[in-house]
């Protein structure tokens, strides 16, 4: 198949789309701009003009909202925020507005608009030029929120985003912009709302987002090298979160490790968590590891921005950390409600030092 | 009683003193009736607490949405806000399916899951209106957006307070219209209150219309207690809109004789003066008409009490629709939420 | 103890601290208003005057922005939202600037401000005027969330939001304002950050927030009748969670129930399951069970309204759930790890079903 | 060049027409320098790749920078946005702590976690740029409000470009001030363009001024590429807001020389034109002055190139102890969330 990079996919699905459908239109800072959208809307402004592709005033707020108008109207308009950062001035108009309208009024309009949100980071551009605010999205009833991890997804989701009937939050970071990939040429939609096993394996599964999914396909990858067998699970869409994909796997491995590209508290690492806690509890031998960002805003300078964002390499501790640990409750042993058989997987040590060890030397 | 225009950009001039038509100033009549006494029944409704949503009520303004909703056709747009029943009303949004939305009901307009701050109906453009201040300003922007986009002659009206011209909201829409030339009208309803604040206390001068001129369209103060006025007001920003012309600004200078919310009257509170109130109920536009209608010999006294009762009677079926209607069932509480 | 509703202790909380420190002042929408903030602020305008005491346009980004701008110069302002809901359009400078500055600027200019967030839901207000949104801003680095339960909560975690050197998210709900109980006179602080105890038991702990801890205490109660001894822990605080006194109390129980105000995606709710997932799991017996708002906005309509709120009964459920839930995982008894004795709760049949058929009585 | 002064909220007149002391003008021209010459330091080191960090550069601005900070006391504030290099430099900021700042070093004046968006002098009243448009136009406000509540006599500037009067923030901040007269003056620096768009694609007409009357304060556009005119209408402007006069709006028409972020001068985008360019450096505020010290009489060619070497030299100095200052220690990097 065609092998392309992401943002060309991006572009690709945008462009389709806006052929295929004459009420979508591309509006937002920087559409038609050398810099903000990378090259994620090459070309779109020459082939269909200045009434479907709107560059604007900077005025978030305002122009989402205006977008959220077009679409109760019948359009199907896609918004580009090019920092994630700024779209925290349309927050009213999302989650007060978009998110409820269809609810509100009893499903007699729709509010079919697309909000692609970039994750622009790095480039020591500090705290406020960095955030990955999926998690304040998710929560909202009303919102679909997609993160897509592949050049394949990016393409497939952004049109079934645009073509989906509710407001849909497309979150893609430039760190994946270049990462190539298998796209079909056709014009074809992803479903939202499922997750995919991108690796099979049988010792621990990896849920990740976004560009965690490639880190964590590259700590699988390592891990392999290492005799530990992963399982990675993209979760493409973080709302609707596919509970039923992620608790298979938890019941194949029974150990869990869950990997977000934004922060952990009440983030989405929290939620895949919890629906250990909840659903999958009984599946579960260890406790869950979680591979965010710290517990901290972005820092600028370089040393500190490269230990900032977690890689293959958290991932890959964080298993060695599940893996480490007992499946036995020592709480439940003690009042007698199990047996005393430590369980640890074969070629790690009790602590998971000796693998541990083994990684740091590479 | 134009204050203002903005210099270089004014409304054709003799559209503003043209004679209007009978028939306009019947219906115009008949509509500032409807409104009012739909109101009345929706505060004894509130008073006794079979209305239990909070009400807004348009008591006072009813020549402001009149006047400008005569000149809409129904595939044009209109977005208000918390204070919306005059909008909805005046833009042909029927008496029982409000009656039964400000119960809860089922029928209601909203299926009894918006109440009194969130009517709709889609037939006549009016794609729900919203509480949140200023909210709605921007989706009527996206409305004319849409109707430019697509070709059509569809004109959007944006109904707003003079509390939502504070919110940044309000001047980001009126600018990307502005930039955008599109066919949108701005109806900002100054009724120099802001729930229990007075207009003064929140901005420095009285003159709201004078943003137009920031924004680079034209701007105008208006008698909002005057429908005539407000009529050829609108008409005139109404098609030049829908000609190409752009977007306007129109500051109707009105005043509601109710409290914020519900149907106190709000006096002694340290808010409004119990004079203020009465002064400008002498100037209630629903009388100013009704004279003007029997000077000019349009209809006598007989003719004006019979559109009231015949109004009264609408109101009194629709307020009957809504008790015997049902409340949507309990399973369907988590519908909708998707489309 | 002198008893008080939480509205008032609220509102002698504000007035203490304004006697106290010249630095304080209040500002928001309504502040002066016989409706917006109930009793909270009462007498507070006529005790210290137009310059401290700041009812402000509706400019909700505006009016928080420059409240962070004053508490950079050294100002405590406290910033009142009316409603949660309206405060989405200060997103921007509460996440974006408030949270990041002290950071960003090496903690030379800290932002000491408070912003009181009124829930104000119910009375058929629909989507647009309910919202609870604390996991928004507990999962945001840099802000402190805390959400009294209690009148004495409400006023010593207000004082000490006011003096507290970094923005704080001060969550009260009206819900509670009538709520009677003991409150110092005098000028004190709570200290923020601490969850508390408020009830001891032993077979299961509910970790609630808001007014779901009012409801939450009268659940124990009507289960204490049944039998059944039920832990409350009040959280508080949300940010920054105090994860060691629910992992004591969920070490004492081995069962836990969250009761949060909000939604349960990606909420708190969330967190605390995930805190079980992750730090407590060798801990926990059962399946944690989450009461949180149903999956959709607010509805208006008074019977939609009333199931749409999780009350005692909804808690009480919650934890005959738990009880009835096993505490062994078939998955490790099947893998070799783990005996076969299933463990349920003494009075509780497998199902729970004989204690819910009793409680439903009531 | 003053285009216009809301009608009835004037400066007085005289002011802005006085001639200035020769110190006044030496101290401008060495601000202006200092700052064109640091600018074109940090371009060279972005262009290898030295300074990382975005940098947005001020060359062709630094008579706004200049003129406003010279009436400036250190007690009075002054917040920027993400092209704040002249502002900070302008109001007393140091240069070793900026460059280093520049290379994320402990010893920058954010301790390397700010970046060239993010400059803090404390001591100088900087008490944080932020480069989210519009977002520190509300912070000057509120240290205009704290000045207030306390009775101190302290004034705030407030500079943004013409992109962030798109941003609502930037009409209720200078509704709230006006409302509320507090001394706060607003410098717009309309350097028209917002990254890659000109003016009139983002608004309808040139005429930022004219927001002011809509919001009841002083409004003027003035020449922003003549230091002296901008030191006259700040001066006014600060000593009005300073004596209880209330905000004022000025509009400084301006121009950037690089393209937006980066030392990069964009032509050949589609973006602007070259001639454009060449144009405005033609009215170089540096020049200009220059010309006119040595046509008064006040300063010889070697004095101003004295000026130059003198500042180039302290920059070199700068540039050094960033180079050889040590990044914060990697266990800092989560220090300060909270404080
Ligand atoms: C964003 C937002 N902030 C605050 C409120 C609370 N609120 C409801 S109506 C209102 C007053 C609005 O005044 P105005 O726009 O003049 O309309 P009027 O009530 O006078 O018709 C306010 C402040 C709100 N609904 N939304
Ligand atoms: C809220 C927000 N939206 C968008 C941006 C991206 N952005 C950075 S600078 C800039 C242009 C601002 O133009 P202007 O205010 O005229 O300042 P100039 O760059 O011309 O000095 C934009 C849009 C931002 N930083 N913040
Ligand atoms: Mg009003
Ligand atoms: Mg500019």
């Amino acid at each position: 198949m065609r092998l392309l990079t992401y943002g060309r996919a991006l572009c690709e699905g945008l462009t389709q789309t806006m052929d295929a459908d004459a009420t979508v239109f591309l509006i937002g800072q920087g559409v038609n701009s050398p810099w903000y959208v990378g090259n994620t809307t090459e070309g779109v402004y020459d082939r269909f003009g200045p009434q479907r592709v709107i560059d604007t005033p900077v005025s978030e707020n305002g122009v989402t909202g205006l977008a959220i108008g077009a679409s109760m109207a019948g359009m199907k308009p896609v918004v580009i925020h090019p920092r994630m950062d700024f779209m925290l001035l349309a927050a009213e108009q999302l989650i007060g507005q978009a998110a409820n309208w269809n609810y509100m009024f009893d499903g007699q309009v729709n509010v079919p608009v697309t909000i692609r949100s970039i994750v622009n980071r790095g480039g020591e551009q500090a705290a406020q030029h960095s955030q990955a605010l999926q998690a304040m999205y998710a929560h909202i009833p009303g919102l679909k929120v997609v993160m897509p991890a592949t050049p394949r997804d990016a393409k497939g989701l952004l049109i079934a985003a645009i073509h989906d009937p509710n407001p849909v939050v497309f979150i893609d970071d430039r760190w994946l912009y270049g990462v190539e990939g298998e796209v079909p040429e056709r014009y074809f939609a992803e479903e939202i709302g499922r997750a995919k096993v991108l690796r099979r394996g049988t010792d621990v599964s990896v849920v990740a987002t976004s560009y965690l999914v490639q880190e964590s396909l590259a700590a699988a990858e390592r891990l392999a090298e290492a005799g530990v067998s992963v399982e990675v699970v993209d979760l493409r869409t973080v709302r609707p979160l596919d509970e039923e994909t992620v608790l298979e796997s938890l019941a194949r491995t029974h150990r869990l490790v869950v990997a977000d590209t934004g922060w952990s508290m009440c983030g989405i690492s929290a939620e895949v968590a919890a629906l250990a806690a909840c659903r999958g509890m009984y599946d579960l031998w260890a406790p869950v590891e979680r591979v965010t960002l710290p517990c901290c805003p972005a820092p600028m300078c370089q040393p500190h921005e490269t230990a900032y964002y977690p890689r293959a390499s958290q991932v890959v501790a964080a298993v060695y950390r599940v893996l480490g640990a007992n499946a036995v409750s020592y709480s439940r042993l003690a009042a007698g409600i199990g047996t005393s058989i430590p369980f640890s997987y074969p070629p790690v040590s009790a602590d998971g030092s000796r693998l541990e060890a083994a990684e740091s030397t590479r | 009683m134009i204050c203002s225009i903005a210099e270089g950009r004014v409304f054709a001039k003799e559209n503003l003193h043209e004679e209007l038509p009978e028939a306009t100033l019947l219906a115009l009549y008949r509509t500032m009736v409807r409104i009012r006494r739909s109101e009345e029944a929706a505060a004894a409704l509130a008073e006794s607490r079979e209305i239990r949503c909070p009400v807004h009520l348009y008591l006072g303004q009813e020549a402001v949405a009149a006047g400008i909703n005569a000149n809409l056709k129904p595939d044009d747009y209109v977005f208000g806000n918390h204070r919306s029943h005059g909008h909805y009303l005046a833009k042909g949004g029927g008496l029982k399916p409000m009656f039964a939305e400000f119960l809860g009901k089922a029928t209601g307009c909203a299926g009894g899951r918006g109440g009194s701050m969130h009517l709709i109906d889609t037939e006549r453009g009016i794609l729900g209106t919203t509480p949140i201040v200023a909210a709605s300003i921007p989706h009527a922007v996206g409305t004319a957006l849409a109707a430019k986009i697509r070709g059509q002659d569809s004109v959007s009206v944006s109904f707003f307070g003079d509390g939502a011209v504070e919110e940044g909201t309000f001047h980001e829409s009126v600018n990307f219209a502005a930039v955008q030339n599109l066919p949108v009208v701005f109806v900002c309803e100054n009724n120099f209150y802001s729930s229990h604040l007075g207009l003064l206390k929140r901005r420095r001068c009285d003159n709201i219309y004078e943003y137009a001129a920031g924004h680079g369209i034209p701007g105008v103060a208006i008698d909002g207690n005057d429908v005539e006025q407000v009529y050829r007001a609108g008409r005139a920003a109404i098609a030049r809109a829908r000609s190409g012309g752009g977007p306007a600004l129109l500051e109707c200078r009105t005043y509601r004789w109710r409290g914020h919310v519900g149907p106190a009257w709000e006096f002694n509170l340290g808010i409004r003066d119990v004079n203020e109130v009465q002064e400008w109920m002498k100037r209630c536009p629903i009388k100013k008409l009704g004279e003007r209608l029997l000077a000019l010999g349009i209809a006598s006294q007989e003719e004006l009490d019979r559109v009231q009762s015949e109004e009264d009677a609408a109101i009194a079926e629709a307020v009957d629709f809504a008790r015997v209607s049902e409340f949507p069932p309990l399973e369907t509480m988590s519908a909708h939420v998707y489309a």
